[in-house]
């Protein structure tokens, strides 16, 4: 049985007191124990940001990478060894701002891999500038007379790469979060989870009451068909005095994985060479 | 025997599937070819030609005269008139590119007629070429009709017979318009098929394949494209996985991704792509993953001459990366060589658990060469210190970047039953998690840079030819190997004492090999593909050693050893 | 007046016979005539591919940068001299591929830029691999058992991030294309124009005649509303037997330019600086 | 007079606020202070200090010893008491933090308490600790009393009383309590608030700012971030128009659109940003755009450590990009030459219309100096070639890359309203389109890269001090100028005839400098903030002189003046 005390890492936590992070930390741990999950089978990858120290703080295999690059190195690791559990956690700069274009496009491969996206829309390590999620007027160092671009909507943009499962939690509904991830996690392709998580340090804007204030469940007790694009579509659009969380869009499609006969059988790491079996292709030449 | 064929024309007119013909047939009746690629950047049209040399002794560079020049368009007669030889001849279709002359050497074909009529299409130009050219020589036509065979073979009968036809009727008009013999004599062939005609490119892919590459990412650009098509092609026999990444960052993370979960991978690349890896190379460095990127450099800066040829970017690969971190540069002059090199760069890597670059450049990786034979068992594989299951008897905390007097740790793979591992881009502890600390930060720093004296010891001796002593050395690295070698010959030859002492394994630099009496005594002259003299520079740096002279070409084409050998007496 | 003449060029055209793009250079010449455009006023900044080469053929200014570049270079001389008008020109591999990021921030932005990108689904300088928009099972030598991924869709994208101005053309529609192109350039704000572009020599799939068996215009004598953005949601998402062209998606919000006060007056190439101003500054840190 | 007060703690207790404070009030009366910032890469916690020396004389790196250590956290009683010098006090809040200690010389003060009572906030730890320290010096409390009055004016009249009660009960308590009188003589402060404080940043922004800077796109990565923060924050004033960039490619690709429109334009990054810049510094090369990029470094490779020093990019900057193309290199050694060394970034980019690269660290962008004046006439504005509309008196074909003496074409800017202009990536003709031509080719390539003979003459000589002859050299670069000059005088004043050469200005190698006596005929000890040497290795094959020794550091933290020293004395 895998327990809570698994996943327990000795780091010590770096991040401000109060950060929402550490709710998404705790939502994470018991999303790994309830789909119970082994820590030496599972791989988190991550870029450079608040959010990507995470997998420090449990114990789990770690590749704490570039910033923006978590998706690639992440889709390698998946493809190199397909019986790993692969999660990757970043930042909303780290995702949506310089690894903006890996996320189109492992979206759109369907990798099965759950990304984490820890959205306080604004750059918390770098102390405070604007983000992608930012919203419009967000005031900042680098935005002193707020910020002149809408802010970018994930969801957006994942349902019209057609990611295979859609999702928004939040850090201050911790069961909920919980169980958005396990589900991620056990869906079949792409899993996006963005994460709505209060920076206390840096935006007094978004807070945690602020969220709280505003956050709804779209997925308890309503009609509402995750299958469906255009509706999904047009919820993901709802932000402002009311903000959904829940499973927005959820499909099934072939996952990269499951095209790729060279790994049917066994993963790549399993798989041996013998330089000599070449010979043959080397009569080709001839 | 040394005969040059060259067949120019546009884009798009099938230069290379005459080219391709008549290298094949030479090389299955044991003859050496090597082909060199000039093409322009663009899909049809512009000025391109394939030149064939043929010769019954190794040949590895293009020759400065050619015997045979196929014109398929008029711009080919107006540019590539002068490299014919005293006694070469020229092949073109009056009619069909509106061109004349006099001269009793120039001999027009009705090309495009004879493949109307007897190939029943006008695609059967390139057999008429093929047929004719092969007729100005004493080679049987039947070894051509035989290849031709072969290589149409799945596209029916009736293709095969067309293109037959087509090279017969070629042959039998030039055989009938030459007013001698045969101008070029051509030992008699064996029929031993023992010899293999492959690209740098190819020969690459497969070392790289035959040393266990499991995972390839990477992004088109020339001339690097041919290594990710080659692997394609093979990809689903051998079990490897082939992903097209959506830009070059993404294919050297990946890269980096299956390296480090335990898949041999690698990526290739040119210069302007190679940038935009550089980050990720200093990631690798940092978290002590393999990463095997080959650069096939093409003239710069930015897009330059894109399917051109230059070795321009040693510097760059040697410095890339922020901050210092261990790496080794490889750089092959033929395929053999690459094939080694190839299951060097992987097990370096893995050794080492660094980046290994290995530089081609559009010559090499384009150009056709003849080799005797590839040799499998020069593929040796080691993966370094990977503690499997096995190795930790129970479950324990492993520590990733224990020290060690190498600056070696040993690997677990994510997935292990007995440990996790943590892998950062920060700078780490020995577990692999964040520090600040200033005393670990200077146990990494020296444990990483440590790597670089054991990388130091592998790197082998430059090849020196011909043994012995020399006044005269001829320096260069990579793909000038053969146009070298060759000039040092033809030095010799003229009675100038000459040496070639040519580097393959660039970096680190091994003063060992230093004390070589070559490098000493003589009178250096470096010869590169680029304008600074980049590896003459570094060499000089390294050795203490100065370079006397350097002859340098930077227009994007190779050398011929003809242009070697006259600057050479320019400098001496 | 302007005239086709005025935009004559006399560097040699280095496409194939045939190509799509050939039909782009007219419609693109066309719509420039028809809106007056000066040539000295107008730049375009194209990437590296086939599409790419086409500032070469026209008499403008031309910028022809990096592979996937294309955007952010344009956006830094608009924003230098927004008093040009400013066209960025690439490929699909280009724009979608390496260049996919700058895309999407560009039209968060909204900068006043107008984006052709030829959409011939495949890579075409680099001789024939799958690009983001090659269909799903497309063979090349890179594809040998065809592309894993479902075609990227670039409309559905633009959507998504409220791109102002979004549309598709059909270099086998000239005169259609030409209009759009005018269009594009009259919106204020970014607009993007994917044009449907054979490659004769690459793509033996999506051919002339299989795009004009299966183009129809949708802004013709049509009840849409390109306002509407779930209603272009929608129409984005057809694609096969029949392929709808024309302005899918068209709104006003402020630009990027006019918001920003510096060059409310001026553009910024014609400021000078007097380095005694900061004079002033100085005394702040005293 | 020199005294060194160290505040440690976590981040987030407020540390910058005490030392700005105490900095400026010293500054504004006249007195020389330096500061050094030590902080890990997090938000709140860790341990962290600000280090703030105040002499009468100019100051330009950290003292080995400290005066004064006010600890804000029980860690830093631990990490940094050692760092006391032997008169040394230390400050802290017994109860508030948990620590006791019998020593005489420390001395524990209820920041917190006092900070609620009579500041009414805990906040006001900061202004009490303040006030604790000043006490320990003869210093007047009122000049700090004035500098809080201004600091927080904005914040209303109470919290002026507050910070100010604060203040003064903290000066009060330690009065009180110290046995004898204030330990450490402060000369008569002189009101004439002549001087500047500023960091390194701030001094190139301010430089970039007057120099014309019209355009600056970046993407936040320490420690270049404060240039954009600084930037931006005085955007609105000086109609300058800053951009956050998706990423860093976006943000160069920007800055060299903007170049080419016209606009004087950077970025600054630091290592891991600057590698993905590097394939566009090799377009502004090739397409002959000017571009000022600002690299402030940080210890690598990769992620490194964040937030601390290292010059461990010299080699990269040198040498990134694929190809051969012109570029300088400057590296400031402190403010007054930063602003006089971005005006010269500018000049040198829009005149040889190439990137200009400006290398800035850690230490240095965030340290504060003191100077007694930046003058802005030092600024020149050259924009080099540009013709105007009146230039081309009738439209005309103008040709882009025209050949000419120096390799240098006239721009004109787009929207001239008598010429188009093409620029390419490719390799191009006079008139900017596309070609293959390898006659073109040469020319194209010696043009470019005859710009580096210009660049070469303009490069100026490094700084010798003192001037005269010396036994004993040491060579720097960039940051460490001040802490050089330092160690170099206390080798003087320990009868070590020693000279420091300082070298802002990097690349091209200017050899017209090379003949200074000292550096022919003295032992050469190179100082740098890295692993390899970087720049002594430069330096040698440049110069041919070699570098008999190295002290390096490469723990993310600056020297000491006494390290040097001590080093120096170990080697010689
Ligand atoms: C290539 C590169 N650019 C910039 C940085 C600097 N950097 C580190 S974290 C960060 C942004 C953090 O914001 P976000 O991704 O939202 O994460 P958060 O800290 O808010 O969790 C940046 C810009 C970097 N490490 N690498
Ligand atoms: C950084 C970089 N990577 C790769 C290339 C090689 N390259 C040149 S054009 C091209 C793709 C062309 O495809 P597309 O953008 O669709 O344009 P098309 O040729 O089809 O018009 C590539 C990959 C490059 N020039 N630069
Ligand atoms: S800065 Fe913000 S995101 Fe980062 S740890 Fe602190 S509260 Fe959390
Ligand atoms: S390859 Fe395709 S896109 Fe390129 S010019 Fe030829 S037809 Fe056009
Ligand atoms: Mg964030
Ligand atoms: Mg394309």
């Amino acid at each position: 049985m895998v327990t809570l005390e698994d996943f327990h890492s000795d780091d010590p936590i770096a991040w401000c007191p109060g950060c929402g992070n550490f709710s998404i930390l705790k939502a994470l741990k018991k999303a790994l124990v309830d789909i119970q999950q082994p820590p030496n089978e599972l791989i988190i990858v991550s870029g450079i940001g608040q959010a990507p120290k995470t997998p420090h703080y449990l114990r789990c295999n770690c590749f704490n990478g570039l910033h923006g690059r978590t998706l690639p190195v992440a889709t390698g690791i998946k493809l190199a060894n397909h019986k790993l559990t692969v999660l990757a956690q970043g930042g909303d700069g780290d995702g949506y701002g310089e690894g903006g274009n890996h996320f189109l496009h492992a979206m759109r491969r369907n990798i099965n891999i759950t990304y984490l996206v820890h959205n306080n829309q604004v750059y918390g390590l770098t102390k405070g500038q604007a983000s992608p999620t930012s919203e419009y007027g967000f005031v900042t160092k680098t935005t002193p007379r707020g910020a002149r671009n809408p802010a970018f909507n994930p969801l957006l943009l994942a349902i019209a790469c057609d990611c295979s499962f859609v999702a928004r939690g939040f850090a201050g509904e911790i069961e909920h979060l919980a169980a958005l991830i396990k589900k991620g996690i056990q869906h079949k392709g792409f899993a996006l989870i963005d994460i709505l998580q209060p920076c206390v340090s840096f935006n007094r804007v978004n807070t945690f009451k602020w969220y709280s204030d505003r956050v709804y469940k779209i997925d308890v007790n309503s009609q509402y068909d995750a299958a469906d694009r255009i509706n999904a579509f047009e919820k993901a659009q709802e932000w402002g005095d009311k903000i959904p969380i829940g499973v927005f869009y959820r499909i099934q499609r072939p996952t990269l994985e499951d095209q790729i006969p060279a790994i049917a059988e066994k993963p790549l790491v399993a798989q041996q060479t013998d330089p000599a079996v070449f010979s043959e292709l080397l009569e080709t030449f001839k | 025997m040394d005969i040059s064929i060259r067949i120019g024309g546009e884009a798009g007119q099938g230069i290379q599937s005459i080219s391709s013909i008549i290298a094949r047939t030479f090389v299955r009746h044991d003859f050496y070819v090597f082909i060199n690629q000039d093409f322009a950047s663009r899909i049809r049209g512009g000025h391109n030609f394939d030149q064939v040399r043929i010769s019954n002794a190794p040949v590895h560079a293009a020759a400065d005269k050619i015997q045979i020049l196929v014109a398929l368009d008029k711009e080919t007669t107006r540019r590539d008139i002068d490299c014919l030889a005293d006694n070469g001849i020229l092949l073109f279709d009056g009619d069909g590119i509106g061109f004349t002359s006099e001269n009793p050497n120039h001999l027009s074909i009705p090309f495009a007629q004879i493949a109307s009529e007897v190939g029943k299409s006008k695609i059967m130009i390139n057999s008429v070429a093929t047929g004719a050219a092969i007729a100005l020589t004493d080679f049987e036509l039947r070894q051509v009709l035989d290849c031709l065979q072969e290589q149409f073979q799945q596209k029916g009968p009736e293709t095969v017979e067309n293109n037959q036809k087509s090279a017969t009727a070629g042959y039998d008009f030039v055989r009938q318009n030459l007013k001698e013999k045969p101008p070029f004599r051509v030992p008699p062939a064996k029929s031993v098929r023992q010899k293999m005609l492959l690209t740098g490119s190819q020969a690459i892919a497969l070392g790289a394949m035959a040393s266990g590459l499991k995972f390839y990412s990477g992004y088109p650009m020339s001339p690097a494209t041919p290594i990710m098509e080659f692997i394609s092609s093979q990809a689903a026999t051998y079990n490897i996985i082939l992903e097209q990444a959506e830009d070059e960052i993404a294919a050297i993370n990946m890269v980096i991704g299956a390296n480090f979960a335990g898949a041999r991978a690698m990526t290739a690349t040119s210069g302007g792509g190679f940038c935009l890896m550089v980050e990720a190379l200093s990631l690798a460095g940092m978290t002590e993953t393999p990463a095997v990127i080959v650069v096939a450099q093409r003239p710069g800066p930015s897009t330059g001459l894109p399917t051109r040829t230059e070795q321009g970017d040693l510097n760059f690969v040697m410095h890339a990366g922020h901050g210092d971190f261990p790496r080794a540069i490889l750089a092959p002059g033929y395929p053999e060589q690459a094939l080694c090199l190839m299951s060097k760069a992987f097990n370096l890597a893995d050794k080492y658990q660094t980046p290994v670059i290995v530089l081609g450049d559009q010559h090499f990786n384009d150009a056709y060469f003849t080799v005797d034979e590839l040799n499998l068992r020069d593929i040796t594989i080691d993966r370094g210190h990977i503690l499997t299951d096995q190795d930790l008897p129970t479950p324990q905390a492993y520590e990733r970047y224990a020290p060690s007097e190498s600056g070696i740790s040993s690997r677990i793979l994510p997935g292990h039953t007995k440990a996790v591992l943590y892998a950062d881009s920060d700078e780490h502890t020995q577990e692999g998690h964040i520090t600040e600390s200033a005393t670990v930060r200077n146990q990494m720093v020296r444990k990483r840079m440590q790597k670089l004296k054991g990388l130091r010891r592998e790197i082998g001796p430059p090849e020196i030819y011909p043994s012995g002593e020399a006044e005269l050395v001829l320096l260069g690295w990579g793909s000038t190997h053969g146009v070298i070698k060759e000039a040092v010959n033809k030095l010799n030859q003229n009675g100038i004492v000459a040496q070639m002492v040519h580097y393959s394994e660039l970096f680190p630099f091994n003063p060992d090999h230093i004390a070589i009496a070559a490098l000493t005594k003589a009178k250096i002259i470096a010869v590169e593909n680029n304008y600074l003299g980049q590896f003459a520079e570094f060499f000089s740096k390294s050795t203490g050693l100065s370079v006397d002279q350097k002859i340098l070409k930077y227009d994007g084409r190779p050398f011929t050893s003809h242009e070697i050998v006259e600057q050479v007496k320019d400098v001496i």
